[in-house]
């Protein structure tokens, strides 16, 4: 289990790596934000004096080897705009994203689940049909779209729920609604393809033979050997909705990651930038990590030895 | 039958199977998929042939007619007063263009990532997964604002930095259905022979993992479309005033409380492609063949 | 009247294909008496396993029945209910499937499948106590350490085992009627003698009926008291398993009798091979020369399974070497590390004289179309998506030799005619895959020939022209071949020499006729005595 | 405001509602005065601080902490007298300390957000306690409305807690004082009952950051928002909604063309002359903007001190566009067109593929190029611009002083001709007052029409959707005051 970890770790180490220094070179590409942060009658001269007070006129090396330098003691420094430490702002967002992903995800996977299930259950082509029409019809209106429509029905007309804010578990709903549903016509069709081969398996055949109701060949037998590469793409979409959604954010005025680091990218808030890029990478790192470790468990025969 | 529980198991259609002229027997969604499809592709090949309907043409004092109102805009006008119909139609070929290309960039590129790692495992997998992962954690945005600094931004530009970058959930599936396959006999029986790897892998485990990717493409191409008008928002992609199904959406918002029909219109018209891929790519996969739990063996 | 526990009356099967219904069995009327065996011989896809799979309601997709009835238990399995149905599989009969490999599910444990097969009809029984009771059953069937691989998932284990696995499922309710399909085929003799054993007593204790689906006519001699002959979806010969195999009346049946290879007399034409010209001049020439490989696997705890240990041995061009031994003690691997599939820790493999990379990888393309195999799990070892003819194509396309009519000449050689060339491997029964297999590794006119248990599943006719193929073949091109078998009949006709394996070791070694006739070591001894007899030694009482 | 512990909301019934949650068109940066300079941040400090002098709604320039200012004769010093007995919320006096401090620290850093509102300014000088000079480094007339821009922080308290500490706990004299921050979700405001003016209506205020107008309009519709800042195209449903109102005002901006005279065709004045004339403002003011905007004439907006009525409109003509071009032998070399595809101008796409399309009209070559609203910025400030571009510019003092030195001086970040004479006239208005100034701006702005240095668009109107009860006047540059606000 050590070297396996340590291993692990040395991946999660080298993506990290890279991540903050494609990053920074990127940032870098975009511009000195100078500009952005004065007012339209600054001067040039005043413009050139601010990009030197935040070191843009170091040379690039240096000014990457100073960063490097304040990742190893965890400072990014403070963002230009707010004037607060860069980490603080972004861990600051992590519980509202947090939360916002981990509901999204987990009602869009059980939606599919479900839905995947009673579909081979019942056997219903009927039923199949129809959630895919309407997972097809949910898949080709916009998020934006979509959460308008629902501020529009449940906000709007019904008064039942908040349009905005993250005030109340009331507020959660809209926004885990919208991406739950976005979520769910991908995870659908991988667990029904799935599902549908395992169906077609010997070994079910034998599961058949002895005796066991299709109910329970389904849930004990079919399901966990048809989650492997569902869940693959469950940890990407889970790494994804903790990296923050961005739309989603600016639709409900949520407070995620999303909104702060596209804001921190088009406003050239490199310390932000590169906080929250750590974030996410670390984010991405870890989720994908247990999902590679699940999917061993339950697959075996994927792991290389 | 198999061992991989990722393979769609063998009895009727498998893809190539379905492909061979004779014993093609679309099934009635793929039917409706195609004819969704067809519907797109006439759209926007209909277009240049019909004259008189000019998708750029500007007339502000006919600006946002509602359809059916006028039979010089049979569906309406925008904002601008521009022709609604030659704009959907023409947006249909820009974008399915950019489209396809881009999914077919993300599939390729996923797809042999996922097979590569999966096949060859070890460092190669490590290095792989890491580049995955930094792909993934590098939000698109950021990239593209950046790339945009140095390179004035085209279509192309999309397609190939979106291409690039979207490709992550192919690899992760296929991945796995690689590592998998990967211990069946018959994926090493032509190394015996004295096939190469890529042998082995062109022939055995694409042809059993590509139904897979088809899925995934298929659900994407609306995530696709939705990314490409996000661009456009950034200045990014085709430059107004040629349109895009995105680009339409997300600037017929704006109007969505008065004009809706400026987002349904071109909403409709991706719906039939979203959903028709859709159905399309269900023909080439087990649930296609309708493989539903068996009644316990009896028909 | 006697109480059958299961009447097959006039069923005929069908395939719904694209090209229209195309008939599978007709009109086939079977009985099994309570208590009694019969036995269900005959060609190689002549509709066995599907009838029986109609008896348990369980034909595979695209297969339907159009007429007849099956009774089992006084009620007509074609009538029944899903929930009637289940309550009776696994309890009225139990059936035990023709490919071990694929019949147990990849990713769970082999124990924990055991187990919820005693679980299933015994809803009272706790976990702990149904863990118990397969650790038991595993052990009944002769799976040694039962406690500790039950918790290993079907890949680690071998393929002898995994049928033994099978086994242990189906007599966990002692069931009114026991259907095997080809039970033993990937067991050794020793094993199998001990599962058939294993089947009697279960009936003797329980009175249970079976129905036996079989090549190997010494079984049926031994174990059953009614035969039936299938040939081409239709019975040809019923009758008591004595008078059947003392009096044949049909043609077909007694070609069948005919073709059993015996393991307890010198084959006729044993020595015939040698001395022909072709062979002569390759007579010292040495195809494959193994000395000391070690195979390990990872097992758990970072602690290797040692799987082979320490082999050496040769074959010369022209020659036949046969691997016997348990299931388990390391054949496959054995072959596999040859081929550099599973790259051997240690020791060296030189084929025709070269030494050859451990590692597959490491060998040329010229080197590797030197040996071929035939792989024991013929499932695994065809593409679902290619096509029987795509099959046989691919090491000569993979050569840039392809023509069409070779690959005719392949197949009509292992006896399938040309309506198969289309069919992807999930329509073919087992023993048309397995032929499809053997084709395939002849197709480059290798020097060696691996053949990892190549007639198993194969019906006697079939595989006596399978190995009348074979020894032509050897004759012209002064082939050689490593063959695996636990059919010791079959290993008596065809090898020149063998070596008996156990524990991944040899453990005796010699010509043929030697080991046959003066058997050395106490294991060699033991595998023989388990040889089944043709003739009908007692019948059931 | 959320759903189940609604504190806010126009959905009050029976006694007049005292509580307003208002959307902020972006997350407001710090909560420090002296650093922060977003323009956004103002519609928090209004409330919480005080600054020397108000612009009111309508543009006048009241007293607020100063009660008198006065200037020497040369417009190069000015005197301000401020309010007795001010104290913050914490009991520090308010004095021309805390007003000296506040400025002098601004001062102090010239790469500070504040900094360029008072580069004309040399010094700082208290007087006696309640009167403060500034000393200019040159004349200028309409300094006192920059003033406006500037909060004062009581000096003890603020370099006892330093700037960190005091971001998270601002403290000022102001009308209302924080109850609580929550950065990204919303700035609380509570009234401040010791305040020492006249105490505001509304009791509580929360500021909340909401960057979508759609998100905007409808929170105001479910009642999530009482008021909120909206797009031109959402004006008429919410006003057909029933339960809502909507505050339309002219802004003190104009969305404008800008032109680098100094490359390809666009040297040639008859080219950008036909630019000019290529133009349909008022259709595109009619139709494109649904009226909410008037036709430009000028580079600044009626709202803004400056604005002249004597300044000529270059004017929609596109034939005489047609013959400028056949005569200056414009060859159809596309014209780079940048703009932002969305951000400070509101339809800012449509309104440029508008232009796209007039322009084409009359035989001129686009080639569009869009960006995100902070790239453009970044090309705006690098005076990046090859050839025309779409901008705006509304100055938050309401005068016309900053958007000229910014179109008209060499280190105008717009100015691209660095025409001397325009350099002249900008400089020149600072030095003189009343009457006479608004002659220099006439001069100027009427010159620039002339060289066709910038194509004045449009004026943008300010649209507002608020709860039907609300009594409001919006400011013209967008931020909220609400201290003379109230419910019916
Ligand atoms: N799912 C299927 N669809 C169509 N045809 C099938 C299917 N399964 C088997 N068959 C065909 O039905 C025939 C009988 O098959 P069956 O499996 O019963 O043969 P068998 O007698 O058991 O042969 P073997 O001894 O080789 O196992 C064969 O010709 C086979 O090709
Ligand atoms: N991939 C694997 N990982 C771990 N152990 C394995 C693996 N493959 C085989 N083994 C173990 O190695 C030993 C030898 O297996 P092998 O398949 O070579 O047996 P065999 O002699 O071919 O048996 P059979 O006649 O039943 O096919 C067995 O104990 C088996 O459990
Ligand atoms: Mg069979
Ligand atoms: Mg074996």
């Amino acid at each position: 289990m050590l070297p396996f970890l340590l291993r692990r770790l040395g991946l999660a180490v080298a993506t990290i790596f890279l991540v903050v220094t494609v990053g920074f070179i990127l940032g870098r590409l975009t511009g000195a934000p100078g500009a952005l942060l004065l007012p339209d009658n600054a001067s040039a001269a005043d413009v050139d004096a601010l990009n030197a007070g935040l070191g843009f006129d170091r040379p690039v090396i240096v000014q990457y080897l100073d960063y490097l330098g304040g990742l190893f003691v965890g400072d990014f420094g403070d963002s230009y705009r707010r004037h607060e430490s860069a980490l603080g702002l972004v861990l600051e967002r992590v519980p509202a994203t947090v939360e916002l992903a981990f509901w999204a995800f987990v009602a869009g996977f059980a939606l599919a689940l479900i839905a995947a299930l009673a579909i081979q259950l019942t056997g219903s082509r009927l039923l199949r049909a129809v959630v895919g029409w309407g997972g097809a019809v949910r898949q080709s209106v916009p998020d934006f779209f979509f959460a308008l429509l629902l501020v529009l029905v449940f906000s709007v007309l019904l008064g039942v729920l908040p349009s905005l804010g993250r005030t109340s578990p009331a507020s959660l709903v809209l926004p885990v609604i919208t991406l739950a549903t976005g979520q769910f016509v991908m995870y659908l069709r991988l667990l029904d393809a799935a599902l549908s081969e395992q169906a077609e398996q010997d070994y079910v055949r034998t599961a058949f033979a002895q005796g066991h109701s299709r109910a329970a060949i389904l849930l004990t037998q079919m399901l966990p050997n048809a989650l492997s590469p569902v869940l693959g793409m469950a940890g990407l979409n889970l790494g994804g909705l903790l990296g923050g959604t961005v739309v989603v954010e600016v639709v409900f005025a949520w407070p995620g990651l999303g909104s702060l680091l596209t804001d921190a990218v088009s406003q050239r808030d490199f310390p932000i930038v590169q906080a929250g890029l750590l974030f996410v990478a670390l984010m991405f790192v870890l989720v994908n990590t247990l999902v590679d470790i699940l999917v061993s468990r339950i697959d075996t025969r994927t792991a290389h030895s | 039958m198999t061992l991989t529980p990722v393979t769609p198991a063998p009895v009727a259609a498998s893809p190539a199977a379905a492909l061979r002229a004779p014993r093609l027997r679309l099934r009635p969604s793929a039917v409706v998929g195609f004819i969704m499809i067809g519907l797109v592709v006439a759209l926007s090949a209909l277009r240049p042939i019909l004259p008189g309907f000019d998708p750029m043409g500007q007339d502000l004092s006919r600006a946002l007619l509602p359809p059916f109102t006028d039979p010089a805009h049979p569906l309406g006008t925008d904002p601008l007063g521009r022709d609604l119909f030659s704009r959907v139609a023409l947006a249909s070929s820009v974008t399915l263009g950019i489209t396809l290309a881009i999914v077919a960039l993300n599939a390729l590129v996923g797809t042999t990532v996922g097979i590569v790692s999966g096949y060859f495992g070890g460092k190669v997998e490590a290095g792989l997964s890491v580049l995955s992962n930094t792909v993934l954690a590098m939000p698109v945005v950021l990239l593209l604002i950046a790339i945009c600094a140095v390179v004035s931004p085209s279509a192309g530009l999309t397609i190939l930095v979106v291409g690039c970058t979207w490709w992550v959930g192919y690899a992760r599936v296929t991945r796995n259905i690689t590592a998998a396959l990967r211990r069946q006999d018959f994926v090493v029986a032509p190394l015996t022979q004295g096939a190469d790897t890529f042998w082995t892998i062109t022939r055995h485990v694409v042809p059993n993992v590509w139904p897979h990717t088809l899925i995934i493409a298929a659900t994407d191409i609306a995530t696709i479309v939705l990314i490409e008008a996000s661009l456009e928002y950034l200045g990014l992609g085709v430059q107004p005033p040629t349109p895009s199904w995105g680009a339409m959406i997300f600037d017929g918002q704006k109007y969505l409380s008065t004009d809706p029909w400026l987002v349904i219109l071109p909403g409709l018209v991706m719906f039939l492609a979203v959903a028709g891929a859709q159905f399309v790519s269900q023909q080439f996969t087990a649930e296609a063949r309708g493989a539903l739990l068996r009644k316990g063996g009896r028909r | 009247m006697t109480a059958s526990v299961l009447t097959v009356e006039d069923l005929s099967l069908e395939a719904v294909s694209p090209h229209g219904p195309r008939p599978l069995v007709t009109g086939v009327s079977l009985d099994v008496a309570r208590g009694r065996a019969l036995g269900i011989v005959g060609e190689s896809g002549s509709g066995k396993s599907l009838t029986m799979l109609a008896t348990m309601g369980l034909l595979p997709e695209g297969v339907r029945v159009t007429s007849g009835r099956i009774i089992l238990d006084g009620r007509d399995v074609t009538a029944l209910g899903d929930r009637e149905l289940r309550s009776s599989r696994g309890r009225v009969a139990a059936m035990i499937f023709q490919d071990p490999m694929s019949s147990l599910n990849p990713l769970r444990a082999v124990g924990a499948q055991v187990a919820s097969a005693v679980r299933i009809h015994a809803p009272g029984l706790g976990r702990a106590a149904a863990r118990r009771r397969a650790v038991e059953l595993l052990e009944s069937v002769g799976v040694r350490d039962a406690a500790e691989r039950a918790a290993a998932r079907p890949h680690q284990w071998s393929g002898g085992m995994r049928q033994r696995a099978m086994i242990a499922m189906a007599i966990a309710h002692d069931p009114l009627l026991l259907i095997a399909d080809e039970p033993t085929t990937a067991l050794d003799v020793t094993v199998q003698a001990q599962v058939m054993a294993l089947l009697d007593e279960v009936r003797e204790r329980t009175g249970s009926a079976l129905a036996l689906i079989t090549h190997d006519l010494g079984l049926v001699g031994e174990h059953t008291d009614d035969i039936a002959v299938m040939r081409a979806g239709s019975i040809v010969e019923r009758g008591a398993t004595a008078d059947v195999l003392a009096a044949p009346r049909e043609e077909y049946t007694r070609m069948l009798l005919a073709a059993v290879p015996s393991a307890h007399e010198p084959p006729a034409r044993a020595a015939a091979a040698i001395g022909d010209g072709a062979t002569e001049a390759h007579a010292n020439e040495v195809a494959l020369e193994v000395a000391d490989l070690v195979v390990e696997y990872p097992g758990r705890r970072g602690r290797a399974v040692r799987a082979v240990d320490g082999v050496s041995l040769h074959v010369r061009a022209g020659e036949t070497l046969a691997v016997v031994g348990e299931s388990g003690c390391g054949k496959s691997s054995l072959l596999r590390a040859i081929l550099g599939l599973t790259p051997a820790s240690g020791g060296s493999v030189s084929i025709a004289g070269a030494p050859a990379a451990a590692a597959i990888a490491g060998r040329s393309a010229a080197e590797r179309a030197r040996a071929q195999i035939v792989f024991q799990d013929p499932s695994s070892a065809l593409d679902p998506r290619v096509s029987v003819a795509g099959s046989v194509a691919e090491p000569l396309r993979v050569r840039r030799a392809y023509r069409p009519d070779r690959v005719r000449e392949l197949l009509a050689g292992v006896g399938l005619d040309p309506s198969f060339d289309d069919r992807l491997p999930g329509r073919l029964s087992g023993g048309q895959r397995q032929r499809v297999g053997i084709a395939r590794a002849l197709a480059l006119d290798p020097a060696l020939v691996l053949l990892d248990e190549p007639v198993s599943a194969l019906d006697v006719s079939i595989q006596a022209q399978v190995l009348d193929l074979l020894r032509d073949l050897q004759r012209e091109h002064a082939l050689a071949y490593l063959f695996v078998s636990h059919d010791l009949g079959v290993v008596r006709g065809i090898a020149d020499r063998v070596v008996v394996m156990q524990g991944g070791r040899i453990v005796e070694h010699g010509p043929t006729e030697d080991v046959f006739t003066h058997p050395q070591h106490p294991y060699t001894r033991t595998l023989l005595d388990a040889i089944p007899h043709l003739t009908p030694r007692k019948a059931l009482s | 405001a959320g759903g189940f512990d609604e504190p806010t909301g126009g959905s009050a019934s029976g006694s007049a509602q005292t509580s307003i949650t208002a959307a902020l068109p972006t997350d407001p940066t710090s909560m420090d005065p002296i650093r922060s300079g977003a323009l956004v941040v103002l519609s928090v400090f209004f409330h919480t601080h005080d600054q020397l002098v108000k612009i009111t709604a309508d543009g006048e320039m009241v007293p607020k902490l100063a009660t008198d200012w006065s200037a020497n004769a040369d417009l190069t010093e000015w005197e301000f007298t401020l309010q007795p007995d001010v104290t913050a919320s914490n009991g520090e006096e308010i004095t021309a300390d805390d007003v000296v401090f506040s400025y002098e620290t601004i001062l102090g850093d010239p790469t500070g957000e504040n900094y360029a509102y008072l580069s004309s300014v040399d010094r700082v000088e208290k007087v006696d306690d309640l009167t403060v000079r500034f000393v200019l480094k040159q004349p200028f007339s309409a300094f006192p409305r920059n003033t406006s821009l500037i909060s004062i922080v009581p000096a003890d308290t603020y370099q006892e807690m330093g700037a960190d500490a005091y971001a998270r706990e601002p403290i000022g004299s102001g009308p209302y004082v924080f109850d609580r921050i929550t950065a990204g979700v919303s700035y609380d405001l509570v009234r401040n009952d010791d305040y020492w003016g006249e105490a505001p209506a509304i009791e509580t205020i929360s500021l909340q950051p909401v960057s979508s107008a759609e998100s905007r309009a409808s929170g105001v519709l479910s009642g999530d928002l009482d008021v909120a800042q909206i797009g031109p195209t959402q004006v008429s449903s919410i006003e057909s909604a029933g339960n809502a109102q909507v505050f339309s005002a002219l802004s003190n901006g104009v969305v404008f063309l800008g032109a680098n005279s100094t490359a390809g065709p666009l040297q040639d004045v008859r080219v950008r002359e036909a630019i000019g004339h290529a133009i349909d403002t008022e259709a595109i003011v009619d139709s494109l903007l649904a009226g909410l905007a008037e036709p430009a004439k000028a580079m600044l907006a009626p709202a803004v001190e400056g604005y002249s009525d004597y300044v000529e409109a270059i004017g929609y003509d596109p034939e005489t566009a047609r013959a400028l071009l056949a005569e200056a032998g414009y060859d159809g070399t596309p014209i780079p067109f940048d703009y932002a595809t969305d951000g400070r101008i509101p339809l800012s796409s449509e309104v440029a593929q508008s232009i796209q399309g007039y322009l084409e009209a009359v035989g001129i070559a686009v080639d569009m190029r869009g960006a995100d609203q902070q790239s453009h910025t970044l090309k705006v400030r690098g005076k990046e611009m090859q050839g025309i571009y779409l901008n705006t510019w509304a100055p938050s003092t309401l005068d016309g002083d900053l958007p000229l030195t910014d179109f008209y001086e060499p280190a105008g970040n717009n100015n691209y001709a660095l025409d001397p004479t325009t350099t002249q006239l900008a400089e020149r208005q600072r030095g003189v007052e009343g009457a006479e100034r608004e002659d220099v701006f006439a001069e100027l702005l009427g010159y620039s029409n002339e060289q066709v240095y910038f194509v004045p668009l449009y004026v943008p109107a300010n649209n507002f959707a608020a709860g039907s009860s609300l009594q409001w006047t919006p400011r013209a540059d967008g931020l909220y005051d609400f201290t003379e606000t109230s419910f019916e």
